[in-house]
Parts: structure tokens; C-alpha cells; sequence
């Protein structure tokens, strides 16, 4: 386990998670491919964190972005049950044509 | 290679206590539903006998897989959450985050639950599952705010430093609201009692209703075993873990683990379930909020005695 | 396209409350279900765990029990199905002892433990209700009947569960009458 | 679990590397398969299962906290996002496969090209030498941290989840207390409400 095989896995899951959220039409799929990219950055903080300066701080920065992921997903969450109300849609191509 | 038979024979024992819990938990509900004594305590082999001899019953286009996991993996979460309680100084898995890890793997329940639930492909397994999630979303964060009490005036997250703590006065006298949810997280997590309504009678059964032979089995034990090992785990976080006068420590522990267990699976009997919708609302309104109050109470009495 | 898997029609979405997809389900309860009166089937639509339509079939022949025993028996289900088995059993103990409208002292305690359920709200009110009548024998269940129509008008719009109560607690005004029997 | 944590990280240098590699290939190979597999439930628990194992990684690289409570976190989302799944997905992949990606050759080729650049770049770039050592319970440096010298941080991410729930209830919720409780709050609260009395009460 070196920094570079753990950025390497991060980026793996960084482009799977990338590819999802890129070509799935299902509003909850796409925030699954969201969540995979988080998944690769939190991967890839934690590998900085602990082989290059294992210090507190870096700690409280990945404690930050878990937070942000719980605030990207109920909002996502909340923003797919209104669409869904509004239009009974729940892909992204309808959203965009409500848009227009 | 010493280690290694140290640690088997740690295994070995965890495996033991935790079926112990479970028939205890098992006999204990069953006095409460009117058993008599020793009827209820054969209650739980009979059940086995019958449940191993009978045939599978499958569902169309049950997602087999999952729901198999999904069942078979809620006993083994039993054992783990027993392996985290220390016996004399030490658990069988001992860490820094003890308290973290028990909450860890009463989440690991939901998923479980709601597979079992879903992967039948059934309608009462789902509505069960539905269920489970709302009645979980609102015990657990009673549960979790419960577990930062202890963890708060002991200063750690460690079971066994949670434990010895304690001195003469337990987490439970002086935090009740705290070991109140705790237990009700508990009867939560194991679906009994009045928080049994995910597998309530009138859904007929709900999240069990499609389990048949050594699954139905499994899922049947497990809930027992879950109940038996939050209350184990109640020991060191409430209960003074390892103190008593005379007998040793690790006796202590298991005395106490049992006779709560016993005492929680009778009050669980007894209580009639209760519709989710009459539970989700004192849940989240009421005992959470007093649960958080708990919590600065617990606060404010650790800075004033620094 | 065949949207029926297994012979099991797929979950759909309706104009219901929450306006979600599948959640619209198709669920036979009966005709032989524990705590449930015998032969009754109801083929309800399901929306989530609400139930949204009710199509009623009884059974043929009625089975002839006296009033006061088949209301013990009502609380006694009721009870079971709220998992207070001690007091299912305590209830089922005054049936057999064939009870009439004055109380000996085991039916008066199951009455009061009705009560407290029904103050905590375990029970829906309307369950309560409807049992307090029936032992009381102010309603004369055999002239009191639930037609189709009236017992789906009763159940829809209630929980899965709450249904169950429901039709436990009303199982006594669902036999059929001898002038009914026929329709099926 | 824990205890693989506390390992001494020179005398078992072995050990991790395979723990590690086998947290990694479960937890890119889980992924790989929430894309891949038909039901939504499977993709939801593959999805969780990658997070497990992603954690299980962090564990190894001694940030037990967080990764107990990636682990943790994320049980509990994916658990819950089953239900969103059954809510929003219009028929049941489960029982009925079938495709519903756009551009999928395009998203491939992005995927791929971001895997090789950032993959290249992890390799190649000279990576500078550790600062510093790890405090004895990172833990407790963590707590320290966000209630000393990063208070700021939590105070604002405090706010911020509130936000989050309020957010998140009023958008997603189409009932409100008025529907439940009649205009003056003052009527019993209909739970579940009846379909007609709701309709009466209008």
C-alpha cells in the first residue's frame, strides 16, 4: 500500500462513478454515480492525509467533505421527489425538456 | 501460535454467549405471551426441530440471492456486537471506537431487515420493510444521541474504559432517559415487543412472512440474539461493565447481560406492538428532544467536575 | 409488453396521496388467514401500505354462533393481532365460558384492558368502538349486517394493518344471514 | 475490525498490502457492478458494499473514525435509498431487465480518459515525503481539532445540516401540518388520512 496505489484505486472509482452519473437516466442512479465519485475523493484525501502529513487537520477536511456528501444526497433526494410531484418523471432527459 | 488458540477459544466463547442470550431472550418472551416455565423454555429447540425439518417454500421471482444473504448475515451481527463487549478488561475485539462499531452494526441491521423484507418479492415483506425503515429512521437517533451519554462522562469511545468509568454509581441511575432509549433501540433493532410492528401479526408477519425452514429459522434466532446482545452491550455502557463485590469480574458481566436480557425479552412479550405511525411521532417529538437534553446535562455535569 | 413476471402483475403508480411511482400493489387478503373470519376474501389495491380499493367475496354458508361468543372471539383476535397474547388468551377463556351480557370478573378486566389500549391508541378508536358495542349487545348483529359496499367503504383508506383490526373487530356483522347466502 | 487498525504497520507490512488490495478491488469491483446488474436493489447494496470496503481502506490507513463512519453513514443512506429506488424507478428492473442509460459510448470514453489522466498522474507525479507522524489516537487529535483550533468548521457545518433537513422536508413534502391538523391546528392529526375524510375536510 503506497500513495500512488491508493490514488490510483481513488481514480477508479472516481471514473466508474463518473461514467455512471454521465449515462444514467434514473435522477437516483445518477446521485449513485455521484456517490461513487465522493467515495474516490474521500479514498483519495485519505491516502494524502496519512502518507504525506498525517496531521489533524486533514482529518477535519475529510470530515467536511462526508458532510458534504449527506447534504448532496437529501437535497438530491428532496429535488427528485418534487420533480417526480411536478411531472412524474423521474429522468433527467424529462427534466430538461420541463426546463424548455 | 498461542494467540491462535487464545483467540479460538475467544471465539468459541462469543459464539456460546450469544446463543445463551438468544435462548434466554427466547424462554423470557415466551413466559411473557403465558408459557409456563418449562414449556417456554423448550419453546426455542422445538421451534428448531420443526423449523430444520421443514421444506422450503419459495416466492416467484424472489430476489434469492439478497434475501438469502440478508437473512443468514443477522445472526453473525449478533455475535460481532457480543464479540465488542469487554468480559474482564478486554473483548473479543477490542478498539478505541467500541461504542462506534456497536452503532455501526445496529445500522448494518437495516439493510438486512429491508432485504428481507424486499427480496421475497412479496407484498406484506415490503409494506415490513417500509415499516422498518420509518420505525428506524425514528429509534435510531434516540439510539445514537443514547450512546453519546456514556461515551461523554467517561471521556471515550472505548467500551471497556466506558465501563470501568463507572464507579460505584452506574450510567444507568444517573442517565435514565439515555438507557431508556438505549433498550428501546435495542427492542428496535431486534423487531420485538412494541416495536415489532415491521413484523407485526397483522401484517401477517411482515418482513417474515415468506420465510420458510433453516431461513426462517435464522432470522427467527437472530432477533432474539440481537435483542440478547443490545443488552449485552448495555452492560459496559450502563450497567458498570465488569464491578460487583465477590465474585469476578467477568462472572459480573454475564450475570448482568443475562438478567437484562431476560428482563427486556419479558417486558417486550408483554407489551402489545404498537402501530408505527402511534410510535414515529413520540419518537422523533419526544424522546429525542429529551435525549439531547440528556446529553447536556451529561455535558455540563463532565465540565463541572474537571 | 407483458408487464406481469411470474403471473405477478408489476407494481404501477396511481393518483394517489403520495403521487409516487409503484407503489400501486394488488394483494389478496383471505380467504384462510390467521385471525381472520373464515372463507372471507378481500382482493384489495394497495397503494404503499394504504388501501385504496376493497372487492369483497364471503363466503357461502353461515355458520351459526351466539352473538356473545362470537364478539369474545372478535376481541379475542383483535388482541392477538396486536401481539398482547396473554390477554387474547384471558379473552378466549371468557368465550368458552360462554358468556352473556353480565360480566363475571374475567370479562370485566379484558374490557378495561381494552379500554387502556384504546386511550394509549394502540388500537384504532373505531376498533374499540365497534367491540364495546358489540359486548355490550347494542348492536344486534343479526340485523346489523355489513353489506359489500358498506365493509369496502369501511376499509379503504386504512393502513394494511389497521385493516386487519378492522375486520376482526367487525367479523360477528360479517356472517353471512340466511337471506344472503346465496349471493356468494 | 478494530484491531487490524492498531496493527503495527513495519512487522505486517504484508498483511495490509493484501487487506488493502482486496478493500480495493471489492470496493472498484462493487462499483463497476452498480451499473452492471438489473435490479435496483442490487445496485443499492452493491453501491454500499463499495462503501464498506472504501472504508475498510481508510481503516487501514489508521483513520478509524472516519472509516467506522463511512461505514456507518453509509449503510444507513443506501438502505435508504432502496426505498427512493422503489419509489422513483417506473417499473421494476428486478423483474423486468432493461437498459436505461443515454450516450452510454461517450460517457465510456470520458470515464476512461479520467481514469488514464488521473490514474498517469498519480504514478508519475514525485510525490514529496511524509511530514510529520500521526498522532498516537488520531481519534482524540480529530475531536481536538474540530472543538479547538477548527471550531469554525463545525459551526458552520452545524448550520448547514439544519439547512439540509429543513431543505429537504419542504421540498419533498407535498402534505403539511395544515393538511393534518385542519387550518387552526386544532383537529386530531390524521395519520395515515383516510382518502374521503381528507376529501370531506377540504
Amino acid at each position: 500500500m503506497t500513495l500512488e496505489t491508493v490514488l490510483l484505486v481513488a481514480s477508479a472509482l472516481l471514473a466508474v462513478g463518473l461514467y455512471g452519473a454521465l449515462s444514467q437516466q434514473v435522477v437516483v442512479m445518477v446521485m449513485m454515480g455521484l456517490e461513487l465519485m465522493i467515495a474516490g475523493v474521500l479514498l483519495a484525501l485519505g491516502g494524502f492525509w496519512w502518507f504525506l502529513s498525517p496531521d489533524p487537520s486533514g482529518q477535519v477536511l475529510l470530515l467536511v467533505v462526508l458532510a458534504a456528501m449527506t447534504v448532496e444526497m437529501a437535497t438530491g433526494f428532496a429535488v427528485a421527489t418534487l420533480l417526480h410531484r411536478r411531472a412524474g418523471s423521474d429522468m433527467t432527459d424529462m427534466a430538461t425538456e420541463l426546463h424548455e | 501460535m498461542a494467540e491462535a488458540l487464545e483467540a479460538t477459544t475467544g471465539a468459541a466463547g462469543v459464539l456460546l454467549l450469544t446463543f445463551v442470550l438468544a435462548w434466554t431472550a427466547s424462554a423470557s418472551y415466551a413466559v411473557a405471551t403465558g408459557r409456563s416455565g418449562g414449556d417456554a423454555v423448550l419453546h426455542a429447540p422445538r421451534e428448531m426441530a420443526r423449523l430444520l425439518r421443514q421444506r422450503r417454500r419459495d416466492t416467484i421471482s424472489a430476489d434469492r440471492l439478497l434475501w438469502r444473504l440478508a437473512g443468514w448475515s443477522l445472526l453473525p451481527v449478533a455475535v460481532l456486537l457480543v464479540a465488542l463487549v469487554p468480559l474482564e478488561d478486554a473483548a473479543l475485539l477490542t478498539g478505541s471506537l467500541g461504542v462506534v462499531w456497536a452503532n455501526t452494526l445496529d445500522i448494518l441491521v437495516w439493510a438486512f431487515v429491508w432485504l428481507v423484507g424486499w427480496g421475497a418479492n412479496s407484498v406484506v415483506g415490503l409494506v415490513g420493510g417500509y415499516r422498518f425503515l420509518a420505525l428506524a429512521l425514528a429509534y435510531e437517533l434516540p439510539l445514537m444521541f443514547a450512546l453519546v451519554a456514556p461515551a461523554l462522562a467517561a471521556g471515550s469511545l472505548d467500551l471497556a474504559v466506558v465501563a470501568g468509568a463507572q464507579g460505584s454509581l452506574w450510567y444507568a441511575a444517573w442517565m435514565p432517559v439515555a438507557f431508556v432509549a438505549y433498550l428501546l433501540g435495542v427492542l428496535g433493532f431486534s423487531v420485538l415487543g412494541p416495536l415489532a410492528a415491521p413484523a407485526g401479526r397483522e401484517s401477517a408477519e411482515g418482513v417474515l412472512a415468506e420465510l420458510s425452514g433453516p431461513d426462517a429459522l435464522v432470522v427467527r434466532a437472530a432477533r432474539y440474539a440481537l435483542l440478547g446482545a443490545g443488552a449485552a452491550v448495555a452492560v459496559p455502557l450502563f450497567l458498570g461493565g465488569a464491578s460487583g463485590p465477590w465474585l469476578p469480574g467477568a462472572v459480573w458481566v454475564l450475570l448482568k447481560a443475562l438478567l437484562l436480557t431476560a428482563a427486556l425479552a419479558w417486558v417486550a412479550g408483554r407489551l402489545p406492538a404498537l402501530r408505527v405511525h402511534r410510535l414515529v411521532e413520540p419518537l422523533w417529538t419526544v424522546l429525542l428532544p429529551l435525549v439531547v437534553l440528556q446529553d447536556l446535562v451529561v455535558g455540563i455535569v463532565v465540565v463541572a467536575g474537571r | 409488453m407483458e408487464m406481469a413476471p411470474g403471473g405477478i402483475p408489476l407494481a404501477e403508480g396511481d393518483d394517489d396521496r403520495d403521487g409516487l411511482e409503484m407503489d400501486v400493489l394488488v394483494h389478496p387478503l383471505g380467504p384462510l388467514l390467521d385471525h381472520w373470519p373464515g372463507g372471507l376474501e378481500l382482493h384489495t389495491r394497495l397503494h404503499g401500505d394504504v388501501v385504496a380499493h376493497v372487492e369483497v367475496q364471503r363466503p357461502a354458508s353461515p355458520t351459526h354462533v351466539p352473538a356473545a361468543v362470537a364478539a369474545w372471539d372478535a376481541v379475542a383476535r383483535v388482541l392477538s393481532l396486536v401481539g398482547d397474547d396473554v390477554w387474547a388468551a384471558r379473552a378466549r377463556m371468557v368465550r368458552d365460558q360462554h358468556p352473556g351480557p353480565e360480566l363475571d370478573g374475567g370479562g370485566g378486566r379484558v374490557r378495561a384492558r381494552l379500554a387502556r389500549l384504546a386511550r394509549h391508541h394502540v388500537l384504532p378508536h373505531s376498533v374499540t368502538d365497534v367491540l364495546g358495542r358489540l359486548l355490550d349487545e347494542r348492536i344486534d348483529a343479526s340485523t346489523h349486517r355489513l353489506d359489500d359496499a358498506a365493509l369496502a367503504s369501511l376499509l379503504e383508506g386504512h393502513d394494511l394493518g389497521d385493516v386487519r383490526l378492522l375486520v376482526a373487530a367487525h367479523a360477528p356483522l360479517l356472517e353471512p344471514s340466511a337471506a344472503g347466502a346465496g349471493r356468494g | 475490525m478494530s484491531t487490524v487498525s492498531t496493527v503495527s504497520t513495519v512487522s505486517t507490512m504484508g498483511l495490509v498490502d493484501v487487506a488493502f488490495w482486496a478493500c480495493a478491488l471489492v470496493a472498484v469491483a462493487m462499483g463497476v457492478l452498480v451499473f452492471v446488474v438489473d435490479s435496483m436493489a442490487r445496485a443499492t447494496y452493491a453501491l454500499a458494499a463499495s462503501f464498506v470496503a472504501t472504508g475498510g481502506a481508510l481503516l487501514l490507513m489508521q483513520q478509524s473514525y472516519l472509516g467506522v463512519v463511512v461505514v456507518l453513514m453509509m449503510v444507513m443512506e443506501m438502505a435508504v435509498m432502496a426505498v427512493y429506488m422503489v419509489m422513483f424507478m417506473g417499473m421494476n428492473p428486478a423483474l423486468m431487465p432493461m437498459s436505461m442509460v443515454h450516450s452510454h459510448r461517450a460517457a465510456i470514453g470520458v470515464a476512461v480518459v479520467t481514469f488514464v489522466a488521473l490514474g498517469s498522474g498519480a504514478v508519475l507525479v514525485p510525490w514529496p515525503e511524509r511530514r510529520g507522524s500521526p498522532s498516537p489516537d488520531v481519534t482524540e487529535a480529530l475531536g481536538t481539532a474540530i472543538m479547538e483550533s477548527h471550531m469554525l468548521v463545525m459551526m458552520v457545518v452545524g448550520p448547514v445540516m439544519v439547512a439540509t433537513i429543513v431543505v429537504g422536508v419542504l421540498l419533498s413534502s407535498s402534505r403539511t401540518r395544515y393538511d393534518r391538523m385542519g387550518d387552526d391546528l386544532d383537529q386530531p392529526a390524521l395519520d395515515p388520512p383516510a382518502l374521503e375524510r381528507r376529501e370531506e375536510r377540504r
